[in-house]
């Protein structure tokens, strides 16, 4: 395991340290959490918006605590959901009185712990709603599908209707709108290694890629062997677009997320197929997200999501 | 058989030293049809637990497991955190004022606690989770005199049975029909569980006691 | 080799295609060129900006093109500098009347290719300066010292100055003293492989780092083990306070950049102990940009830049 | 020696040909001490030339040598296309006019090469670069009948003493004394170059002819 880090056991305690040293005037931690939140907060007469999860996908998810996004990110262990004691405190400090909504991707131990801090913080008077994004279209229940870099979209889309003042339900309803239109489907190329265990998450031959993999290496679709970008771009776009409903004219926005390794050059090539398959279509293509904005650790690979737009979301995403 | 709230200690105590050797293997179970953390998730709460109950000494069993619950849901983390966390928290409500737990108390709280574990985790027996160590350990708790070996194998038996499993549940559900290979990671620290709990029996002299 | 390309031969232009259909309203492409242009340009009584070199340092070069910073971006094939002819175009299509910039790295291949496009615009009476950025202290010898990463700030002061209406003197001599106060020095964990050949530009070993690698793979200073991000960071870090005067109270922006598959989480452990550093000295931090901003595809490691503030250079990297 | 207009344009096609057979091995050459790209940018550049001469005919040496040029230049790249394209410019203008290339004037067009490469790239003999196959092929030129073999040779040995040099110039100076292991790629593409010339003397008939 070739690293830049000291202890393990550090990673994320001094990661969160790294974001507070080169943002100090827009970001605090809370004293003794692994929690990033704006200076600001909480902010009177705003909606509170809280993501996280696991660490090891970053820029998500602290990456995104600014104007018009989160107003704080809670940071578990690495691959590790973070606990209700952390979130209830996060809740507690983004609360300006108008209500806190959790955006929470679709994993038993995310789900179970954002719950349990929901369930404390409505204890304590204070008024959560939740939504799950479950975008990952890898999985055929769409019950178990899990939160993937589509989460992304909702953080933006909730994050300005938050900021132009609405209700905690208004906010919820449109963050669960964005969440219902989004689909996504990644392909690893090679694995990542958790500081702590210091092994790969699993293994691919030389010539092998895993279509349909987690954000945490979870098992993929099926194992093929490594074919041209644009063979590739098209598959994960067929899969996606027969999931949804698209009529010739209709408008998207594209996340062609790297997960970690893969150069941005690549990524590049990817989004051009996906451009060019959409157009193909007669889909808009309004908004093109490239880059990493869902990583998993030094995983090689990428994922494209598909958010379908209408005029609300549309106005909200720019 | 009773248990003082010293023996419940130890117990605890027993399950950490348990999680610390098995840390490794555990997160190699969870590595198979998981995300590869379970092991350090569980080695980094209950040494947490530990480290706050160790030296204390507590008057009664309620508060001492809802010490143990508390530390579990803030140091764990992942899927397994809110749900030993909620287990040991359902059986601390319980076990309220208790200085000894008998048989009967046992099953009580296990019961509470497995009611805590369904409605948090929204599983069921037979999805290849930790309740299929709880459910069988229940079911032989409140049905036969517990003794010792017979826990031991209960437990153990329970654990080997989720290797046939197809998991229905937490991230082991994606691996659909070829979880069915593997030991489920929580039924096995489950397993651990309860193999330190029979220990603790035999250290309060007859099994049966 | 594991990459998500097509043919070898195609990713640079498959890439700038890429970057177009993911940006139509913003950016444009020269026809035939593998040159990415602001859509406004050429823009009247502004200087025009030009920055360049081999691909595979993605966002570098392309991603910088916007307001208030390049106007055209001008792609060579892979870690191959650009040729005359096409920077020459460049020159053509970003000139308001009021002459045009060029932000060179120091490679005898950027430098003369450059050079020869700047003497062909001038004969067609274009005014013409070049900045020559020389930032990475690996190499001894001052004039020989290669551009790396601190090139981005030379592209965003430039900027902002250009976009004030200064002229092409005063941008040019602002370049010039941000150049001269950009030092930079990387580490290399792992080496990249250009599309082309299919093989790793170099090796290193399990254990074995590289430190002063530059981002085409070449030679570092010396092969050490690996060792902790903190004492990594801290002979880098000193190497570069070696090289340049700082006192008390004085004032830094620092990047500490990807080189293509280190994880955020690790660059932010780096920037954490970097700016703890600073701060031991009594430096000032007033800028931090952590992330990859100049890469060597997939090579894993970083760098660390420090830019030496002054009141005007602060001034326009804000 | 007399060169017609043909002959040079098949000491061309001929260099290509060999940049192609030898594109994987000045690449590796390249990865020695450089980026890896020589080879790719040799036969790229010097494939387009073709394309582009081939099928053409010239009617004299400096209209053929300018569209060579010309070509380099915009499409090898890196420090390599600046330096050949400048060499065949500056020759090409030494060569305006003539439809036949002697001894004397072969002499005069490497002179001209060679400064432009001088002062393009600021380097001097004995910096480890393509200036050491070029230098000692202009002294042989301008000293001695032109021989085939004879030519070979002195392109051969000037590219093979490159190896013991350091690198003051270009990519492999950042090597330093390391780089004192490896031909220079720069210099392996012209010796390449002349090799090739000198089989094209040959095409004429008597080397001396
Ligand atoms: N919904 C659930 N109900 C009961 N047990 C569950 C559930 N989800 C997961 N588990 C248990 O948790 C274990 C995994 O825990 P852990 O690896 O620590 O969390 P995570 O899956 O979040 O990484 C599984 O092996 C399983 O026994
Ligand atoms: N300043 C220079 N003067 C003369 N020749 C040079 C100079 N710089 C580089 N070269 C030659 O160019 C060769 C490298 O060419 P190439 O690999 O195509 O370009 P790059 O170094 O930009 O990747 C070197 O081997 C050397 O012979
Ligand atoms: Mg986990
Ligand atoms: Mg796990
Ligand atoms: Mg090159
Ligand atoms: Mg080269």
């Amino acid at each position: 395991m070739k690293k830049l880090i000291n202890q393990p056991e550090q990673v994320v305690d001094e990661m969160l340290e790294g974001i507070i040293a080169a943002h100090p005037e827009k970001l605090k931690r809370l004293p003794g959490l692994n929690v990033v939140v704006r200076k600001e907060a909480p902010i009177k007469g705003k909606v509170g918006l809280i993501s996280g999860g696991g660490s090891g996908h970053e820029p998500a998810h602290a990456g995104f605590v600014g104007e018009n996004m989160l107003d704080a990110a809670v940071a578990g262990e690495v691959f590790t959901s973070p606990t209700p004691d952390q979130i209830l405190e996060t809740i507690k400090a983004v609360d300006g009185g108008k209500g806190v909504l959790l955006i929470v991707k679709n994993y038993s131990g995310d789900v179970m712990n954002f719950d349990m801090a929901a369930e404390m913080a409505q204890a304590e008077g204070i008024e959560v709603e939740q939504v799950i994004v479950k975008d990952d279209i890898a999985v055929d229940i769409k019950e178990d599908r899990r939160g993937v870099a589509g989460t992304i979209f909702v953080h933006k889309i909730a994050g300005t209707a938050a900021s132009e003042g609405k209700s905690l339900k208004e906010v919820a309803q449109i963050a669960r709108k964005t969440a219902e239109n989004i689909c996504s489907m990644g392909v690893s190329l090679s694995p990542s290694t958790v500081p702590a265990s210091g092994k790969p998450g699993f293994t691919l031959n030389d010539n092998e890629i895993e279509i349909g993999t987690g954000i945490h290496g979870e098992q993929g679709m099926e194992r093929q062997s490594l074919k041209p970008a644009d063979q590739l771009t098209e598959e994960i776009m067929n899969n996606i677009l027969h999931e949804m409903e698209f009529s010739p004219g209709e408008e998207a926005a594209v996340i062609t997320n790297g997960l970690g390794s893969t150069p941005l050059m690549e990524l590049y090539i990817v989004h051009r197929k996906a451009a060019e398959l959409l157009k193909n279509k007669q889909i808009q293509l309004k908004k093109s997200l490239v880059g990493e904005y869902m990583t998993s650790l030094e995983m090689a690979g990428c994922s494209i999501t598909i958010l379908k737009l209408d005029d609300q979301l549309k106005s909200y995403l720019n | 058989m009773q248990l003082t709230v010293e023996a419940l200690q130890r117990w605890i105590i027993n399950t950490n030293e348990k999680m610390q050797e098995n840390k490794g293997y555990l997160s190699e179970l969870d590595q198979a049809i998981g995300d590869g953390d379970h092991g350090h998730n569980m080695a980094r709460g209950f040494q947490e637990v530990v480290n706050k109950i160790e030296g204390n000494s507590f008057e009664e069993a309620g508060s001492l497991f809802k010490q143990v619950a508390m530390t579990l849901i803030s140091k764990v983390g992942g899927a397994a955190g809110p749900l030993y966390g909620t287990a040991f928290l359902k059986a601390s409500d319980e076990w309220k004022e208790k200085t000894t737990i008998d048989q009967e108390a046992l099953g009580k709280g296990m019961e509470a606690a497995i009611a805590g574990i369904k409605t948090r985790g929204k599983a069921q027996e037979g999805d290849k989770t930790m309740l299929d160590v709880w459910g069988p350990i229940h079911a032989y708790v409140t049905t036969q005199p517990l003794q010792r070996e017979k826990l031991k194998k209960t437990a153990k038996e329970a654990m080997e049975k989720t290797k046939e499993m197809t998991a229905k549940k937490g991230r082991a559900a994606y691996f659909g029909e070829r979880s069915a290979e593997h030991v489920d990671p929580g039924a096995y620290s489950s397993y651990l569980v309860f193999e330190a709990l029979a220990e603790s029996i035999t250290n309060e002299g007859d099994a049966n006691g």
